[in-house]
C-alpha cells in the first residue's frame, strides 16, 4: 500500500514530464519523481518501530543492532538528494538562458530541431 | 529619484532582524559540520546552512553588500580549495590502508599521520561544507545577477555586476 | 596494478578542480593540463593490458567498502576512453577558441573522463549510478556549452530524458537492493543465482534495459540522440558518440545482462536485445541518409552502428560478443574521427550543410584523407576495421543460426556505404563552391588529433588477427563477459 | 503507519496541484509543501540526517526556482501537449502502475528492512560494528565519509560539475563573434 503510494508519486512526475508545455513545470515534475524514489528508498531501510541510526548515551552496539533502522538507504538518498540538487541547478540555468533566447517558458514553441 | 542606498537589498526591518540572525545560522551550519558524527546533520546540511546564511544576507543587504564580505570569484575558488582537499583525503585513504577512520581512536601511529587518522571524518566533513557552501553561494549569485532585459524588440541577457 | 586503480578516477578529477583556479591570463596551463592528463591516462590504461586486480577502496574488503576491478572488458574500455580522450583534448586546444570560457570547458569535460573511467571501473552499482550522473551532467553541460538556440533546446531535452533515465535505473537499484540486501555487483550475482528470479527482479531489469537503453539510444528510446550529438562542439559530440553512449549505455548492459544478471537465469533476454539491435540498425540508417547537416547524419548512424553492438551482443555466442566488442572499439575510433572531421569543415568554412560544400579535398587535404578512411571504415570496406568486425558479426550471425540477421546486417552495411559515399562526394569531391574556395587546411593540432585516430583506424584492424587478438584486447574482454560468477570461475567476480 | 499513509497522500495531493495549478509560483511553492511533507516523513522514518538535509536543500531549490521564474513576464504557459502525447503517456503510466502494483505484491512487507530478512547483509555489519570501526557515533556519516567515501567524492564533483555547468550556461558571451557583434552594437 505505501509503496504503491510512493509509485503513484514518481507516475505524477513522469505524467507531468511527458506532458507539460512549461520548461519549468517539467523541471517541478521531474523534482517529484526523485521526490518519490527516495521516499521509497527510505521506506525499504525501514523497521517497524526502529529507532535512527545514532549511537546516542547509554546505549550499546548491540542494541542499536536489533532496533536502528538500515543506514545504507539513507546513505544513497542523501547522496541522491545532492544530485537532485546539481540536476536543479543545472535545469534551472538552462532554463533561464532558453527564456532569453525564445522569449517563453512553452516548450512546443521551441521548434528549431525535428526529426 | 530613489537614492542607491534605499534601493539596494530589501526595507530596514528584513535589514535588521537578517543582521541579527545571519551569525546565528552561520554558527548553526558550522555546529552541524563539526559535530556531524555523533548528532544528525554533517557536511552537506552544514554547508547548505551556511550558503543560506550568505545567501540571506546578500538578499537583504543587496548584491553589492553580499560581494563585498565574499565575491563569487573567490567563492569558486574555495570552493575548488575545498574540492581538492576533499580528493587528497580520500586518495590519502586509498593509498595508507585504513585510513578512512579505521582504528579510531586508538591509532598507535605517531604524530601527524594520527592527528590525521583520528580525525579523518572531521576533515572530510570540513572540506565538504566547504565545497557545498561555496559551490551554492556561487549558483545563487549567478542566478540572482543574471537578468533578461528586452532592448529594441530584442532580448539580451545582462549581469547585473557588469554595469 | 591494484593500487593504481583510483588515480584513473583521481587524476582528472584533480585536474578538473584545480582548472578553474587558474588565473584568467594564463591561457595556455588548461591546455597543457588537460592534455598531459589524458597523456598520463592514455598511457596508463594501455599499461592495464593483461593484467586483472581488485582495489577495495579504504581497505573494507568487498562486502562493506566499495571496489574498483579490472578485468580484460575494463581494459578494452579505459583503453577506448582515455584514447579517445587524448585525441579530444588535442583537437579541443585550437577547436575551442571558437568559445569564450575555455577553463571551464576543460574542468567539465575531464570530470566527464573522470566518470567514465569511474562506470567502468567500479564494481559498485549504486557508485556505478553516481558516476553515470557525473558523466550525465557534464554531457547535458557540455551540450549546451554554445549558448545558441538549438543547442540550449537540445541540452534541455537530452536533460529530461536523460533524468527519467537515470530515475528508472535508481528505481530499478532500490529494487535489487530490496531483494537482494547489497550493492556490490559481484554478491549480487551469487545471490542471484542461488534464489533465482522473481516479480521484483524482472521489474528491476525491465527498468535498467529501458534506463540503458535510453542511455544507449537503442531505438524504441533514440529520440535524444540526433538533436543533442550535432549540437555539442565537435570534440564533444566525437566523446558523446564516441565513447559516452557507448560506456553509460551498452557496457553497463552487457555487464548486467551477462555478469549480474546472466543469460541462464533470464534466456528471454537475449531475444529482445537482439530485436532491439536489429530495429536500431534499420532505422538509424534509413533515418539518416535523407540528411543534409553532416553532424546528424553522423548522430543517426551511431544509432545504427550501436545496433551492431547490441545484436552482436544479443547473439550471445562467444563470436556474437567478440564482434560486438571489437566493433565497439572499432566504432568509437571511426565515429569520433568523422565527428572531428564535421568540426574541421565547420572550422574551416562556418557551415556543415553538405548542400553548401563542395571541392573540399582540395583546400583541406587532411581532414578530406581521414574523412576518407573514416567513411570506409564504418561503410565496411575490407582493409579496415570497420569491415573485420562487422565481417565477424555477420558470420555469428550465419553460425548461431540468424540467416536473416546476416542479410539484414550486410543490407545495413551497404545503406552506410551509399550514405557515407554521399558525404564524401558533396562535401570534399565536388566542384567548389563560393563559401568552401576561401577555406583552409585547420590548425597542426586539430591535424595531429585526426592524423591519430587515422592511423588507429587502420591499426586495430590488425586486431582481427588470431594472434593479437588472444593475448591483447579484445579476447580477454569477451571472457570476461562470458564466465559467470555462478560458476564461480570469472576472474571479475574472484571474490 | 496511518500517519505514514496520510503523508504520502497528502504529498500526492500536493503534486497534483503543483503539476496543474496554472500560475507557476504556486506551483513552486507547492513542490515546496511536497518537499516538506517528505522531510516530516523522513523523520517519522527514523532519518533525522535526511530530514535535516531534505529541510535546508528545499529551501535552496525554492530560492533558486522562484529566483528563475521571479520577474519574467509569460510565466503562466499553461496547457497539454498534443493529444497524441497524452495518450500515450497515459497508457505508459498506467502500465506502470499495474505493473508495479503487481511488483509490490511480491514484495516484503514494510517495515523488514533487508537485515531482518537476510543472514548475512552488510547493513547488519554497519550498525553493530561501524560506530567502533569508524569512530562516528552516526551510522549515516560512517557510512557516506568512510565505508562507501567515493559516494561522496561523486556528489562533490557531480556539484562542482554542475555549478561550473550553470556558471558556463549563463555566461556571456558565449561565443568568440558574439564579442565582435556587442562591439559592433555599442560602436553604433
Amino acid at each position: 500500500m505505501v509503496y504503491a503510494l510512493c509509485l503513484v508519486l514518481i507516475a505524477i512526475g513522469l505524467y507531468g514530464v511527458v506532458v507539460k508545455k512549461n520548461i519549468v513545470k517539467i523541471v517541478i515534475s521531474m523534482a517529484i519523481i526523485e521526490y518519490g524514489i527516495n521516499v521509497l528508498l527510505v521506506l525499504i531501510g525501514y523497521r517497524s518501530g526502529g529507532c535512527a541510526p545514532i549511537l546516542k548515551q547509554g546505549m550499546t552496539a548491540a542494541t542499536l543492532a536489533a532496533n536502528a533502522v538500515d543506514p545504507l538507504p539513507q546513505a544513497l538518498v542523501m547522496t541522491a538528494i545532492m544530485i537532485n540538487l546539481g540536476m536543479l541547478i543545472l535545469m534551472v540555468a538552462i532554463c533561464i538562458r532558453l527564456y532569453e533566447r525564445y522569449g517563453t517558458f512553452d516548450i512546443t514553441e521551441m521548434r528549431r530541431l525535428k526529426g | 529619484m530613489i537614492d542607491s542606498t534605499q534601493k539596494e537589498g530589501m526595507d530596514l526591518v528584513a535589514k535588521s532582524v537578517t543582521g541579527w540572525l545571519k551569525g546565528f545560522i552561520f554558527l548553526f551550519g558550522v555546529y552541524l559540520v563539526l559535530h556531524s558524527h555523533e548528532t544528525p546533520g554533517g557536511g552537506f546540511a552544514g554547508g547548505i546552512i551556511i550558503a543560506c546564511a550568505f545567501i540571506l544576507f546578500t538578499l537583504a543587504e543587496g548584491q553589492r553588500a553580499g560581494m563585498k564580505i565574499l565575491s563569487k570569484n573567490l567563492a569558486a575558488k574555495l570552493a575548488s580549495v575545498g574540492a581538492l582537499i576533499f580528493l587528497g583525503a580520500a586518495i590519502a585513504g586509498t593509498c595508507g590502508k585504513g585510513f578512512f577512520c579505521k582504528d579510531f581512536p586508538g591509532a598507535a601511529h605517531a604524530g601527524i599521520l594520527s592527528f590525521f587518522e583520528e580525525n579523518a571524518i572531521s576533515i572530510y566533513d570540513m572540506a565538504l561544507a566547504l565545497v557545498v557552501s561555496m559551490l551554492l553561494f556561487v549558483a545563487f549569485s549567478i542566478m540572482a545577477a543574471v537578468h533578461v532585459t528586452v532592448k529594441d524588440g530584442k532580448r539580451k541577457m545582462v549581469h547585473r555586476r557588469r554595469e | 596494478m591494484d593500487n593504481t586503480l583510483p588515480f584513473f578516477i583521481a587524476i582528472p578529477l584533480a585536474a578538473a578542480f584545480f582548472i578553474p583556479m587558474v588565473s584568467v591570463t594564463l591561457k595556455w596551463v588548461p591546455d597543457l593540463l588537460a592534455n598531459a592528463v589524458m597523456a598520463v591516462l592514455a598511457a596508463m590504461a594501455f599499461l592495464t593490458i593483461g593484467q586483472a586486480g581488485i582495489c577495495h577502496l579504504g581497505g573494507w574488503g568487498t562486502h562493506l567498502g566499495i571496489d574498483l576491478r579490472l578485468d580484460g572488458l575494463t581494459t578494452l574500455m579505459l583503453i577506448t576512453i582515455n584514447t579517445i580522450g587524448l585525441a579530444m583534448a588535442i583537437f579541443s586546444v585550437q577547436y575551442m577558441t571558437r568559445y569564450t570560457s575555455k577553463l571551464r570547458y576543460y574542468s567539465i569535460f575531464l570530470c566527464m573522463v573522470a566518470g567514465l573511467n569511474g562506470i567502468v571501473l567500479t564494481g559498485d552499482l549504486f557508485n556505478l549510478y553516481i558516476f553515470m550522473e557525473i558523466v550525465a551532467i557534464s554531457s547535458y553541460a557540455l551540450v549546451a556549452f554554445g549558448c545558441e538556440h538549438d543547442e540550449l533546446e537540445a541540452a534541455f531535452k537530452y536533460a529530461v530524458l536523460g533524468t527519467v533515465a537515470s530515475a528508472f535505473v535508481l528505481i530499478g537499484i532500490a529494487l535489487l537492493y530490496a531483494m537482494l540486501g547489497t550493492l556490490n555487483m559481484a554478491e549480487m550475482s551469487v545471490k542471484l543465482s542461488a534464489g533465482g528470479m522473481n516479480m521484483p527482479l524482472t521489474f528491476a531489469l525491465g527498468l535498467f534495459l529501458c534506463g540503458f537503453g535510453l542511455k544507449a539510444a537503442l531505438v524504441p528510446f533514440h529520440a535524444w540522440l540526433p538533436d543533442a550529438h550535432p549540437s555539442a562542439p565537435a570534440p564533444v559530440s566525437a566523446m558523446l558518440s564516441g565513447v559516452v553512449i557507448k560506456t553509460a549505455g551498452i557496457y553497463v548492459l552487457a555487464r548486467l545482462i551477462f555478469n549480474v544478471f546472466s543469460v541462464q537465469l533470464v534466456p528471454d533476454l537475449l531475444p529482445i536485445l537482439r530485436i532491439l539491435g536489429v530495429v536500431s540498425m534499420v532505422v538509424g540508417v534509413l533515418l539518416a541518409i535523407g540528411q543534409w547537416d553532416m553532424k546528424r547524419l553522423f548522430a543517426y548512424h551511431s544509432i545504427s552502428q550501436i545496433g551492431y553492438v547490441a545484436l552482436g551482443l544479443g547473439l550471445g555466442t562467444p563470436l556474437g560478443i567478440t564482434g560486438a566488442l571489437f566493433h565497439m572499439l572499432n566504432h568509437s575510433v571511426f565515429k569520433s574521427l568523422l565527428f572531428l572531421n564535421a568540426g574541421a569543415v565547420e572550422y574551416a568554412t562556418g557551415s556543415r550543410d553538405l548542400k553548401h560544400l563542395g571541392g573540399l579535398g582540395k583546400t583541406m587535404p587532411v581532414t578530406a584523407n581521414t574523412s576518407l578512411v573514416a567513411s570506409m571504415s564504418i561503410a565496411g570496406i575490407p582493409p579496415f576495421n570497420g569491415f573485420w568486425s562487422k565481417f565477424i558479426i555477420v558470420l555469428a550471425c550465419i553460425e548461431s543460426d540468424h540467416p536473416w540477421l546476416a542479410l539484414a546486417a550486410v543490407l545495413v552495411s551497404l545503406i552506410t556505404l551509399a550514405s557515407f559515399l554521399k558525404v564524401q562526394k558533396y562535401a570534399f569531391w565536388d566542384i567548389g563552391k563560393p563559401v568552401t574556395a576561401m577555406a583552409h587546411e585547420v590548425p597542426i593540432f586539430m591535424r595531429v588529433a585526426m592524423l591519430l585516430l587515422a592511423v588507429f583506424c587502420v591499426v586495430l584492424a590488425l586486431l582481427v588477427l588470431t594472434g593479437l587478438r588472444t593475448p591483447y584486447l579484445v579476447t580477454p574482454a569477451v571472457d570476461a563477459l562470458s564466465t559467470w560468477a555462478g560458476t564461480v570461475s570469472g576472474h571479475w567476480m574472484g571474490i | 503507519m496511518s500517519l505514514l499513509i496520510i503523508l504520502l497522500v497528502l504529498m500526492i495531493i500536493g503534486a497534483i496541484i503543483a503539476i496543474e495549478t496554472t500560475n507557476l509560483l504556486s506551483s513552486i511553492v507547492c513542490v515546496g509543501a511536497v518537499g516538506f511533507l517528505i522531510s516530516i516523513a523522513f523523520l517519522f522514518l527514523g532519518a533525522p540526517d535526511l530530514a535535516i538535509t531534505q529541510l535546508v536543500v528545499e529551501v535552496l531549490c525554492l530560492i533558486i526556482l522562484i529566483r528563475a521564474t521571479i520577474n519574467r513576464d509569460l510565466t503562466s504557459v499553461a496547457g497539454d501537449r498534443e493529444f497524441f502525447g497524452l495518450t500515450v503517456t497515459v497508457a505508459m503510466v498506467l502500465v506502470f502502475a499495474i505493473v508495479g502494483v503487481k511488483v509490490f505484491g511480491e514484495f516484503p512487507l514494510l517495515g523488514q528492512p533487508v537485515m531482518d530478512r537476510m543472514a548475512d547483509t552488510p547493513s547488519a555489519v554497519y550498525l553493530a560494528q561501524g560506530t567502533e570501526q569508524t569512530g562516528a557515533k552516526n551510522v549515516v556519516t560512517a557510512l557516506m565519509l568512510g565505508y562507501r567515501n567515493y559516494d561522496a567524492l561523486g556528489q562533490v564533483a557531480i556539484l562542482f560539475c554542475s555549478v561550473l555547468g550553470a556558471l558556463a550556461i549563463l555566461r556571456r558571451p558565449a561565443r568568440k563573434e558574439e564579442i565582435e557583434k556587442d562591439q559592433e552594437a555599442d560602436a553604433v
